[in-house]
């Protein structure tokens, strides 16, 4: 069973002391009801991005799965239905010009970056006006015009490279973060180990978010390490901070990842934030989640992100048509990607035999 | 008798030799409680318990290296590395470790597992899930590589495998885990380094290997039937310790030898093949040694793209009819 | 012109490119302050100073995963492998990561490194510290794969290598470090995919690479002057691209082809050259083409065995005069 | 500059806090003078064996270092000298049936377990008296008879080899615990973190033990670290005690590893135990160890661990004489054992098709 008692980093950049908040004792909205739309730390407009970014994600995914439903969509494909938060909050605290790093579960990171829903749903289908026209598919997402750097399929391959992208910001003096977004099961692996142990001898501006959404494919994280968060009570190790938020939050996300891209910026070094979170689909298209205890999912459902941000807007006196005409627009969007998408040709063969080498083509030998 | 599913084979040979042995131990990423991501391990965790089946956390290297040393000192363990992509993570293995040891401590350490695996394409999984690694596994002396294109040959290779000696890379097919065939009832074991003739001919000869097999069949069929092209297909099951006999003795019959193999052209499992072909039986060809392959492409995703990367039954007939210039 | 070793040409060359493009970083291993362990670095560090010249840690997946990173967004990384068998612990890079990116994402993300390690037999270090690695890397469409046999081709095919937009494996040879050789002053600069004639003859091509083709001249002279055999012999340098041009040039005027491997048997990449050579250009073919090797075993360490095993001289005459009955 | 502080664990099995002491104020032999030789939880016998075993290591990689020099030995080879307290205290507080995984530098932990020095020092000659008649070298050294179960070249590869030798052990209810030694540089390494994470979670019985000289061949481990312990500062990762002990004094070892073995035996999980010590000689064969600021070696040679040693005994009133005629039974060993291999054959060269495959042979074909 979850238990809702998490560790919540107070202070971010120095050694503040954690505090232990009880999840399950918190209203699901922050903001003081009544209240107007505050112009805190976040303000307004960021707050409707937010939302904006959490009901897209949500929506665009959505489609993805009814499409597979429909066939219309082939191989596999990994939704983070539940954990949108994260994606949106991360998202919204970068600067044109980040860098993110996904992973197999990347859509929601993809279209957080602002890589049109048509562009990705193409690339799901194969469709020729997908991102990588087919090449690539739903596991290897890359959009370098909007900062997503690739989406990785073996897991951890990305941390290093990650550092990589981080150290050519550091060594040309640009002032860029390189995000990298994995999960729970992924600090178990080799290349984890040595990419943290890396980028915090080098100092590198690079962010690494953990998802913990409680399990690997199937099996729970629980039974596969000795302490209880993958992440966070690993960062003492690389002689970084020990920070573990609320991911179902955005508003929280929100502000950690303001504080960690600073501090990337600011040529402080890397960060290690783990982020407690669930999804509410199968680990992939093809599973049915069966081995989650019974009500898991329900109760994880009431800490839905997208349900805790409308109640937050809601409390700060947003009125319901903002959050409606935000609804409806991407519904729209999604809807005309969709039959943007239904129309588009299936991509030409003769890419088969572009790119495998940098002049273009794929002939090894004279 | 009764049919069964290459996934399903997959379960009952592994039971069968857990029932045999008790040294026989099985580990992998949800392996256990969740019966595998394939569904090819259902059943083994109730059968045997959570002691001798076993979820590991994703980290390949522990796996493997596990599974080496429960093998050195008197264990027989399967380790599952679900896709078969994933040995690029874990190469040292079956690179510097399984297959060097016994040769560097002059014979006093074996090293008897198992590596299970799913690879090739079909699936539209993409460049790092779907392929045929034969070609970075059998170039280690001390190593075994087998793979099975049957249910009924899943069972008897796989039981051969867990009772060698030696380390054996066993290579399934993640496209044939839905296909089904006919397998007697009761213990099934089989012979490594047995290739089979799955069809006589006489005007060439194909060496296949897992799901190729099938298409390699298929093309015989057509070959015989649309152009009276008469080809023997050998499956060849295991490329370490290899039927080089049953090769040998099939050119020398047909005089013509074409290899088909999933992965990508450069350094696949047929250019060994060919080689000792060339070598061996040069005065034996009738004409050109042809390797039929996917190109030198990293496989696409798309199921068109896939589609026409991936050796199919017609690419293998035209190949084979304009080679014969039949 | 100076008389230089193919140790120091390793720097020289890195320096060369290093000074022409700020891009170009370097890291690995003790590569820095020590001048690496094979002292091929020495003077890095003090010409281009701690920002480009980087000592890691023990962690290859970082150093690779860093170079491709940084490759990706604009540097030119060097990374040092130290020993080539360690390729094996971080072959995810080299086998799913970096030949597969610029396909994978339809040609926005390019990877301009060049991995260099040092293989090879005859220093006595045992069975993993002494492997010839080309078949472990030149299987994987994206990649390319080269290796040097003299001071110069070092210079001249590193610098291509640093200036492709492709990955890039160096791979050189151990044993060939304290090699001296002729080196003209000034910019060096070869090109990729580029065979070598080093001594044209009429009865047999010889095709070698690294170690072996220093051994194959030898063996050539000795087959001319003993035998009256005059074999042509080719440096391969670069198995990816590959010059089959060249190759099949040479066969169509010899007849009979012969490659020398350092590598174990099964699936070195002789077995390409043959299969290539045997399928195109079959009917050229005079008799059998023939793979000398070191035989299917793991390297011994001791100084006699070890000498037995990887190919010498007089195995290699004793070969081709047993195929040419000469 | 080495810093002589370093923290000890003083309760091992307990939570209790750690200790720091300051390693310069000690005395280099912690018995009371003119104390007659104790008998307390070490005692007399034990005692003498830490010595004679530490000058046996000794003494042994000093012939095998005077060979190379008169190119009596090829290839390579990585000695402990300066670090043999770490080798002799842990195989002394082993009981036979215990298994030894060592390292490229194996010598000292292989001949600790009772191996002829005579196979060792034969097998880096490529003799056909040694231990595997050449086929392995220097580097793999190998006794399965004395529990010697390897020794590995590849930085990392037997951490998780040890666990599974662990593993058989716990499923066939043996009592043996494996003993995994490799270096600082090694604990940056993937199969590190998933090796002791592995050991971990599944309470394997086996104890992993960092000697920790300082160096990775050339580069000081400072340079790649950001903790100050690269072992002992990671335990708290996998869920582990922190346990720093000095590796130069073999009481200290000794009793740590008693402490670290019954542990593993009653079935409370593996330890991880980095020990501070200091290399004599270079990294290899290859290595005159010019990159080691002045004044380190000589700083690191007054407490080296054979000379502590002596003069413990000497406090515990061990007349001279006894380590005199220890010493003199070493020489002569040894100077046997260089003998016998001088004259023993090199290996014939038959045995190059040997034992590739189970069968005896190296046939992969019919
Ligand atoms: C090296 C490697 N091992 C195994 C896999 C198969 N695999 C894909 S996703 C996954 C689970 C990952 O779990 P986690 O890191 O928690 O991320 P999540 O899927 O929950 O987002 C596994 C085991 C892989 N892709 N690569
Ligand atoms: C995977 C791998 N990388 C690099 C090496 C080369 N190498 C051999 S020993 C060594 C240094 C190891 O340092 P440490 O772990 O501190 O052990 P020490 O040699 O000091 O005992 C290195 C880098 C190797 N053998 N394997
Ligand atoms: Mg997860
Ligand atoms: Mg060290």
């Amino acid at each position: 069973m979850v238990k809702w008692n998490i560790s919540v980093a107070r202070s971010f950049a120095g050694r503040a002391p954690v505090e232990t908040i009880n999840m399950a004792k918190m209203t699901p909205a922050a903001g003081k009801p009544g209240a107007l739309p505050p112009n805190d730390d976040i303000g307004e407009a960021k707050r409707l991005e937010l939302y904006r970014l959490q009901v897209l994600l949500r929506e665009a995914e959505q489609r993805a799965f009814d499409l597979f439903l429909q066939n219309q969509i082939k191989g596999t494909s990994h939704l983070s239905l539940g954990q949108e938060a994260i994606a949106a909050g991360c998202a919204a605290a970068m600067q044109p010009g980040d860098l993110s790093f996904c992973t197999y579960r990347g859509h929601a990171h993809t279209l957080a970056r602002g890589v049109p829903v048509e562009k990705v749903l193409g690339e799901l289908m194969g469709r020729d006006n997908g991102l990588m026209r087919g090449k690539g598919g739903s596991m290897h997402l890359t959009s370098v015009e909007h900062g997503v750097m690739g989406s990785y399929a073996i897991i951890g391959a990305h941390i290093p490279i990650a550092c990589g992208a981080a150290w050519r910001a550091q060594y040309k003096g640009a002032s860029d973060v390189s995000v990298c977004f994995f999960g729970d099961g992924t600090t178990n692996i080799g290349a984890f180990h040595e990419g943290i142990n890396y980028a915090a001898i080098h100092k590198l501006p690079v962010v690494f978010v953990c998802e913990n959404n409680l399990y690997m494919e199937y099996t729970p994280i629980a039974d596969v390490i000795p302490v209880k968060h993958p992440a966070a009570d690993r960062a003492s190790a690389y002689g970084l901070e020990r920070i573990l938020i609320d991911g179902n939050d955005a508003d929280v996300v929100y502000r950690t990842m303001l504080k960690a891209y600073a501090r990337a910026r600011a040529g402080e070094g890397p960060s290690l934030i783990e982020c407690l979170t669930y999804r509410h689909s199968g680990h992939s298209r093809a599973d049915p989640a069966k081995y989650r205890p019974e009500g898991e999912l329900e109760k994880w459902k009431q800490r839905d992100p997208i349900k805790i941000y409308r109640e937050r807007l809601k409390s700060f006196d947003f009125p319901d048509e903002t959050m409606a005409a935000i609804d409806a627009e991407i519904k729209k969007i999604i809807d005309d990607a969709t039959t943007a998408c239904q129309a588009a040709p299936t991509t030409s063969t003769d890419i088969l035999f572009t790119d495998v080498y940098a002049d273009g083509g794929w002939a090894w030998r004279n | 008798m009764a049919e069964l599913t290459y996934r399903d084979a997959v379960a009952r040979a592994i039971a069968q030799e857990m029932t045999r042995d008790e040294n026989v131990v099985f580990l992998g990423e949800d392996v256990a409680k969740a019966g595998g991501v394939f569904k090819a391990t259902v059943g083994l965790l109730d059968k045997f318990g959570p002691k001798r089946v076993i979820d590991t956390p994703i980290s390949e290297q522990a796996i493997l290296g596990a599974a080496m040393g429960a093998a050195m000192t008197g264990l027989r363990p399967i380790a599952e590395i679900m896709f078969a992509d994933f040995i690029a993570v874990c190469y040292d293995y079956i690179a510097n470790e399984f297959p060097k040891t016994r040769y560097m401590t002059n014979g006093q350490v074996g090293c008897p597992l198992v590596v299970r695996c799913g690879g090739g394409g079909g699936s539209r999984f993409g460049a790092q899930h779907s392929q045929c690694i034969e070609n970075w596994v059998m170039q280690f002396p001390g190593l075994k590589v087998v793979s099975p294109s049957s249910p009924v040959d899943v069972i008897g290779l796989l039981a051969a495998a867990v009772r060698d000696d030696d380390p054996v890379m066993f290579l399934e097919h993640k496209s044939l885990y839905a296909m089904k065939g006919e397998v007697p009832d009761g213990e099934i074991l089989d012979r490594l380094g047995t290739a089979k003739i799955l069809r006589a001919g006489t005007d060439a000869t194909i060496i296949a290997l897992g799901m190729m097999v099938h298409r390699s069949v298929a093309a015989a069929e057509k070959l015989q039937a649309e152009y009276g092209v008469n080809v023997e297909v050998i499956d060849v099951r295991s490329l370490v310790p290899l039927d080089t006999q049953c090769i040998l003795g099939s050119v020398a019959k047909t005089g013509r030898l074409f290899t088909v193999e999933e992965n990508p052209r450069v350094l696949g499992w047929g250019a060994e093949v060919v080689s000792i072909v060339a070598d061996e039986a040069f005065y034996d060809l009738d004409g050109p040694p042809v390797r039929i392959t996917t190109p030198n492409i990293p496989l696409p995703a798309a199921d068109q793209l896939e589609d026409m990367a991936i050796p199919s039954v017609d690419r293998i007939v035209a190949t084979i009819r304009k080679s014969l210039s039949a």
